[in-house]
């Protein structure tokens, strides 16, 4: 009985290419388009798509094809992140969507680390967004060069996270999600009433100037040129990309499985050797430190920080990312972060009328969709033998 | 409560606005050029009474202009909800900015959101006039020449007041601020002239917005017995902090700014526990105003749902004012810029424009302000400067 | 105390109790217990239910902590000692209710049985990602002949999910992933719940055939199954109540007025 | 002195009502083990709806006593109505889902309601003045001003909760939501009706919220759209500080959390801004010392 080394047949690939693609003329074609009228159809074609795809297993092959194929999967990214580039070119507001979109996504595939994995609630990831920008609002004119002060904004909310470390390791469930509730809210109200950080009205900063490139240039490629807006954008994809590819090292290898199983069962984890605490611990730090890369390149970016833009709400947005997207699944962050980020901004016609809606539509998610929109797959650490 | 007028009313909304997108593509066709301009304000939240009168206002100025067969274009209103959040402010703004069809933009209630958008405008060349954002340094900061407004900036409101108080004989303050950009503002400005003109202040309280019960400041407040309790902030803890003085029994002169001028500082507390509260606010009374009932009529006449509020006429001049230079100038950032830097005592509606070197107002005209018999009456004009009423604890009325 | 061949057999014990008490308020769940365990038998562990068969195993594996007296498992002493600390040092359970993660695969709750031999360091896993390869390969290759022991169509479904698998394969499941790493002493908490006779007597005879192939091993096993311990046990322990009523093999506690009594009076 | 009782009476108001809303969460998480967030808002509701009540009463020239008496019954109405449609739609359809999703539908719930009294009500943005129907003024002993309605109000705060635990302690309703809370399973096979035990004990809650709403507009004379926010976010601290499922830790909690906001600016009137940071980290503090709530949860796991 030779049953133990059939080789599976690997995914086709030709879905995950087309996938790719779609997403890529999709996302260009709901930033370009500002006209209620093509853009309600454009929504609702790409909406129905979803649907069928998912009705007739194309996200599952496309997700399959990627988990076989990760070589093919990182060329297509690229080429879809050229694509999408050369699509926006001169269009800086959709830049800076893209570029935002990306950001809130990277919190939450942070966020994703400790909820979906480790499931340690945390509804303080605009604290930590705020805390990364916050060090590069206060280090920046101190002359600290630019890309330290992404990984200090990191570090920062690493250490300032730590403080909350000993509650949320003795701490389970909603009494967790106090902890870092509490924080949230005590970070805000603590920046307005403090006027060494700038107080209520905030900070300004400088753009970013990396190894002499200052951002506020334009790219000219062959004669082209693309928006300024692109250098942050880019930026933001690569740290995405860096963070997609070490959460999903994560997952497939014996972390992701120990993290699980301190979320499902930690008697049973302890009882099998692990040490709870540590990584519990190591979940926290990771996600933090996402999130205080990421605010630290937020602030850059708008060039201006106000506590106002990390409040509880905001914390809130990113925890609806990381639930719609399908908890623990990394890639489910992406679709709900556009959604998510951009809906609202897409729905400024409808004025006063939009938080009701999109409340809604939230609501309406959560119900039909209990799994969110990419349901988490089953980890198989299957490797064949080379 | 009435669900089937709640009903009616969506069902209205969805079919209204599904009509509204369908003219806005068919109209298209003849005759002016159509030129957009932007305006932008809170339109959720809880500031957003105010973005709303300001919105209704600058659609109303749009809607008389068009109405004019003399213009040289048809102008179109884009609308954008800033939420009053510098971030959401940074997108909004690099939306319109990046929209070379947007020629000029009204922007911003919220000083913090202003602040933050300022190099936006600058950066793009987009020519803007704000129309409510009251903080010095966002014309005074740096000196960009796309930026302009018509609002005061919230000194004057303070030197005023404090020169007021003083007039009256009143030496002993305790100042209740809200935490925002705005209060401490205000704060800073009243601390600064009030200790010039030799008063006391015999304490300081920072309090959230959103806060609820202030029977612990108030409390601290009633054991330090000032003769004047200052405010500087918005109408909903405005009128939280009056009502709650009243139940701990604090009688204390209740003095107030732009922040809370308007029907609904009045509404909230009532008429009973509203009179004799003092504002200073940098413009005159509608109805005192150049065209004020011009603009109350067109206003009622129009329908909207919701009142102008104090900056709706400011809304009003700031919208009108852009269109007027788009005909002298024509639909042009760089154009605009350029004759909007040269605006001098241009006629409207609150009282003739003049922009200084910063491109900051410089005719608003701080009013004195008191409530009586439920409704907010210019100083001079009201019972209590003849005498016959009296402000609470004042030494010299 | 009565003494028993057994104390002359020249093995040392692996695991010794001495006045092991737990309390919950109140409540004395385990009172003054002595246990000890010799290598490579299998000691039965019987009483009525509440008598605090599971308490004791709660508290050698850490999962409680005692009140009094003192654990030496394999001449240490590991009184109060964290959870996993005791599972690096060779000691292994079941959970009367079954705690295996059902919605990760099968694999992966085999895995976690075998935290102690797997390097869970970042470099390995996230850098060095054929080296993790390798061993998760491995891995695989022992889980499925683990499995395969039991039931061979188990082995195929190594990267299944744990919950599409029936009661007995979760069972199954279970036991492989306390056997997997190479445990001193498993602790079995009544591996037979909810199975047929017949079920439970297939089940059994795997278990012992698992245990041959890993050298005798050492079990204590909690059962109500009085046939199962009589097949099984070389041992047993009887309580009540949280403490010692009686202890020998099966044949001379079963015949013990005490022990009858204890049975009898909670029916 | 006189300060110093002045404060405590201003705590005591505060933490009744605190301790009326922390009750309302604590009695949800009982019998469902789900944290509902949009308990505030729902409160919110009641206090809208009993500001109708007044205006409705008072137009047709109702007694004072009367009116009193619509308006609670109004809030209280509104809310049932109001909490048992969100179980029954909302909260049963999700209460086998991850507690985080319940947590995020309950909060995205609650904006929900907000934005609806905000755009739908008339003026609704604006802080709406609650008429005063209780009698005015108060009593001076020795320079503490007791606020007659202040007294009326936290008795009645009082009496409300015990009213609530003695129908879950005496009645075959509350012997229903015991069990129910104990083991839904096998409370259903006993033969309780699991489904009406939890819209009824939903309906119980969120009318303790309506009535905390009609206490809040009777004492503040204001009442506004987003009030309940802030007031959820505090009555989630005090339930989880006082210990889930656990009624008399929800009082606690509330007085407690009333007492710290209340300490800060009394001992140091120049640091207010800084009292919710202080409460909050108090909070923490306080969650981490007893991770189960200062009156623990009796259930020990089972393993």
């Amino acid at each position: 009985m030779s049953i133990s080394m059939q080789s599976r047949r690997k995914a086709a690939i030709w879905p995950l290419a087309i996938a790719v693609a779609l997403s890529a003329a999709a996302l260009i074609a709901l930033l370009s388009i500002d006209d209620q009228i093509t853009l309600g159809v454009t929504l609702g074609v790409i909406a129905a798509g979803c649907v069928l795809a998912a009705r007739f297993g194309a996200v599952a092959a496309t997700e399959a094809a990627g988990a076989d194929h990760p070589f093919v999967l990182r060329v297509l990214v690229v080429l879809a992140a050229i694509a999408v580039l050369i699509g926006l070119r001169n269009d800086n507001f959709g830049l800076l969507m893209v570029t935002t979109v990306l950001i809130y996504a990277t919190v939450c595939i942070g966020l994703t680390i400790q909820m979906g994995y480790a499931g340690l609630f945390n509804f303080a990831g605009a604290a930590f967004l705020g805390i990364g920008g916050y060090t590069a609002a206060l280090l920046g004119p101190k002359g600290v060069p630019d890309l330290l002060l992404l990984a200090l904004g990191g570090f920062a909310a690493v250490v300032v996270g730590s403080l909350l470390l000993l509650p949320v390791l003795r701490t389970r469930g909603h009494y967790a999600a106090l902890a870092t509730l509490a924080f949230s809210i005590l970070f805000n109200v603590f920046l307005d009433a403090n006027d060494i950080f700038g107080g209520p009205q905030g900070l300004k900063l400088q753009g970013m100037v990396l190894f002499g490139w200052d951002f506020t240039n334009d790219i000219t490629i062959a004669g082209y040129t693309i928006s300024s807006y692109a250098n942050y954008a880019i930026l933001a994809g690569l740290l995405t990309a860096a963070a997609m590819m070490l959460t999903g090292f994560i997952d497939r290898s014996w972390i992701g499985v120990w993290l699980d199983a301190v979320r499902l069962d930690e008697v049973a984890a302890s009882v099998f050797g692990l040490k709870i605490g540590r990584w519990k611990i190591a979940a926290f730090t990771i996600g933090n430190f996402f999130a205080g890369v990421m605010g630290a390149l937020y602030a850059k970016m708008t060039g201006f920080i106000a506590p106002s833009n990390f409040t509880f709400g905001d914390s809130l947005t990113m925890v609806s990312i990381v639930i719609l997207g399908g908890i623990g699944n990394r890639w489910g962050v992406l679709p709900a972060a556009l959604i998510v980020v951009l809906l609202p901004e897409k729905l400024q016609f409808i004025q006063e009328y939009r938080f009701l809606l999109f409340s809604i539509l939230v609501i309406i998610i959560l119900v039909a969709w209990p799994d969110g929109l990419i349901a988490r797959r089953l980890r198989k650490l299957e490797f064949a033998r080379r | 409560m009435d669900l089937m007028r709640w009903s009616k009313r969506l069902a209205i909304l969805a079919a209204v606005s599904a009509f509204a997108m369908v003219a806005l593509e068919s109209e298209q066709a003849f005759a002016k050029e159509k030129v957009k301009i932007a305006f932008v304000g809170p339109m959720t939240g809880s500031i957003s009474p105010h973005g709303i009168g300001g919105r209704n206002s600058a659609e109303l100025a749009v809607k008389i202009m068009n109405s004019d067969p003399k213009t040289k274009y048809e102008y179109q209103l884009e609308v954008f909800d800033d939420e009053c959040k510098p971030n959401v402010g940074v997108q909004v703004i690099t939306k319109i900015a990046s929209d070379r069809s947007i020629v000029a933009a009204i922007p911003h209630y919220c000083s913090a959101t202003a602040i933050a958008t300022v190099d936006i405008f600058h950066r793009f060349k987009l020519p803007m006039v704000i129309w409510a954002a009251v903080l010095p340094e966002i014309t005074y900061a740096q000196k960009y020449p796309e930026i302009h407004r018509v609002s005061g900036i919230l000194i004057g409101q303070n030197r005023v007041g404090a020169q007021f108080m003083k007039e009256h004989g009143y030496t002993t303050f305790v100042s209740v601020a809200d935490s925002t950009d705005y209060g401490k503002s205000m704060n800073k400005y009243f601390t600064q002239f009030t200790l010039e003109n030799n008063n006391k202040i015999l304490g300081t309280f920072s309090v959230p917005p959103d806060q609820q019960d202030l029977s612990a400041e108030l409390t601290k407040i009633k054991e330090l017995n000032p003769q004047v309790i200052y405010f500087g902030g918005l109408t909903p803890l405005g009128a939280r902090l009056r009502t709650q003085m009243e139940k701990l029994g604090i009688t204390a002169q209740f003095e107030g700014n732009s922040g809370i001028m308007g029907d609904n500082y009045i509404n909230a507390v009532g008429p009973k526990l509203a009179e004799g509260t003092v504002t200073f606010f940098d413009s005159p009374p509608i109805a005192k105003m150049p065209g004020g009932k011009f603009f109350t009529e067109q206003y009622q006449a129009a329908g909207y749902r919701e009142p102008p509020e104090a900056y709706g006429p400011f809304a009003y001049v700031a919208t009108r004012l852009v269109m007027e230079t788009i005909e002298k100038a024509g639909p042009d950032r760089a154009k605009i810029t350029a004759a909007l830097g040269d605006v001098k005592d241009v006629p409207s509606i609150i009282a003739p424009i003049t922009f200084d070197d910063h491109g900051q107002n410089i005719t608003p005209l701080t009013t004195k302000y008191v409530v009586q018999d439920g409704k907010w009456v210019v100083w001079e004009d009201s019972e209590y400067a003849t005498g016959k009423r009296k402000l609470v604890n004042c030494p010299h009325c | 105390m009565t003494r028993t061949a057994r104390e002359t057999a020249s093995s040392a014990p692996l695991l010794v109790a001495q006045g092991l008490s737990v309390r919950f308020g109140g409540l004395l769940a385990l009172n003054a217990l002595d246990v000890e365990v010799r290598r490579g038998e299998i000691l039965g562990l019987i009483g009525p239910n509440g008598s605090g068969k599971t308490t004791f195993f709660n508290v050698i594996s850490g999962v409680y902590s005692a009140s009094a007296g003192s654990v030496h498992f394999d001449g240490v002493d590991i009184t109060n000692v964290k959870p996993h600390y005791l599972a690096a040092h060779g000691l292994a359970r079941t959970f009367q209710r079954s705690r295996l993660c059902l919605p990760l695969s099968v694999f992966d709750n085999l895995a976690l049985g075998a935290v102690g031999q797997l390097n869970s360091g970042f470099m390995h896993n996230l850098i060095s990602r054929s080296a993790f390869r390798a061993e998760a390969s491995k891995l695989a290759e022992e889980a499925r002949e683990l499995l395969r022991v039991f039931n061979p169509v188990l082995a195929d479904k190594l990267f299944e999910p744990t919950i599409s698998l029936g009661m007995i394969d979760r069972r199954r499941v279970e036991i492989c992933r306390a056997l997997i790493g190479k445990p001193k002493l498993v602790l079995l908490d009544e591996p037979s719940a909810g199975m047929t006779h017949d079920e439970t007597d297939m089940f059994m005879n795997e278990i012992l055939q698992v245990r041959k192939s890993l050298g005798d091993l050492t079990i204590i096993i909690v059962e109500h199954e009085m046939n199962l311990i009589e097949r099984v046990t070389s041992h047993c322990v009887v309580l009540n109540y949280g403490k010692k009523i009686c202890e020998g093999q099966f044949k001379e506690v079963a015949a013990d007025p005490v022990v009858r009594e204890a049975y009898l009076g909670q029916s | 002195m006189a300060a110093v009782f002045q404060h405590i009476l201003n705590g005591l108001m505060q933490g009744t009502i605190y301790g009326l809303v922390a009750m309302g969460f604590t009695i949800f998480f009982g019998v469902m083990n789900v944290i509902k967030f949009s308990h505030g808002d729902v409160l919110t509701f009641g206090a809208f709806a009993a500001i109708v009540a007044v205006w409705t009463t008072s137009g047709l020239g109702l007694p004072i006593w009367l009116q009193v008496i619509f308006v609670f019954l109004a809030a209280m109405l509104v809310s049932a109505v109001a909490g048992a449609a969100i179980s029954h739609f909302l909260i049963m359809p999700l209460r086998n889902a991850p507690p985080l999703n319940m947590l995020l539908m309950t909060m995205m719930t609650g904006t929900v309601l907000r934005e609806t009294i905000r755009l739908f009500f008339p003026n609704g943005t604006n802080s709406q003045r609650f008429p005063e129907l209780l009698p005015v003024g108060g009593l001076n002993i020795g320079g503490v001003f007791i606020r007659y309605d202040g007294m009326i109000l936290i008795a009645s705060g009082i009496a409300s909760i015990a009213i609530v635990h003695w129908i879950i302690v005496h009645t075959r309703f509350g012997l229903a939501v015991r069990a129910v809370a104990e083991d839904s399973e096998t409370a259903r096979t006993m033969g309780i009706n699991f489904s009406r035990t939890i819209l009824l004990t939903f309906a119980l809650g969120s009318i303790t919220a309506g009535f905390a709403g009609a206490l809040f507009g009777l004492y503040y004379s204001e009442i506004n759209y987003g009030m309940g926010l802030l007031l959820a976010i505090i009555g989630f601290s005090a339930a989880i500080v006082g210990g889930l499922g656990n009624i008399w830790g929800a009082i606690l909690g509330g007085y407690l959390f009333a007492g710290l906001q209340t300490f800060v600016v009394a001992a140091a009137p120049s640091m207010s801004d800084y009292k919710n940071v202080f409460a909050f980290i108090c909070v923490i503090a306080l969650i981490t010392l007893r991770p189960t709530g200062l009156i623990a949860e009796r259930k020990a796991e089972r393993v």
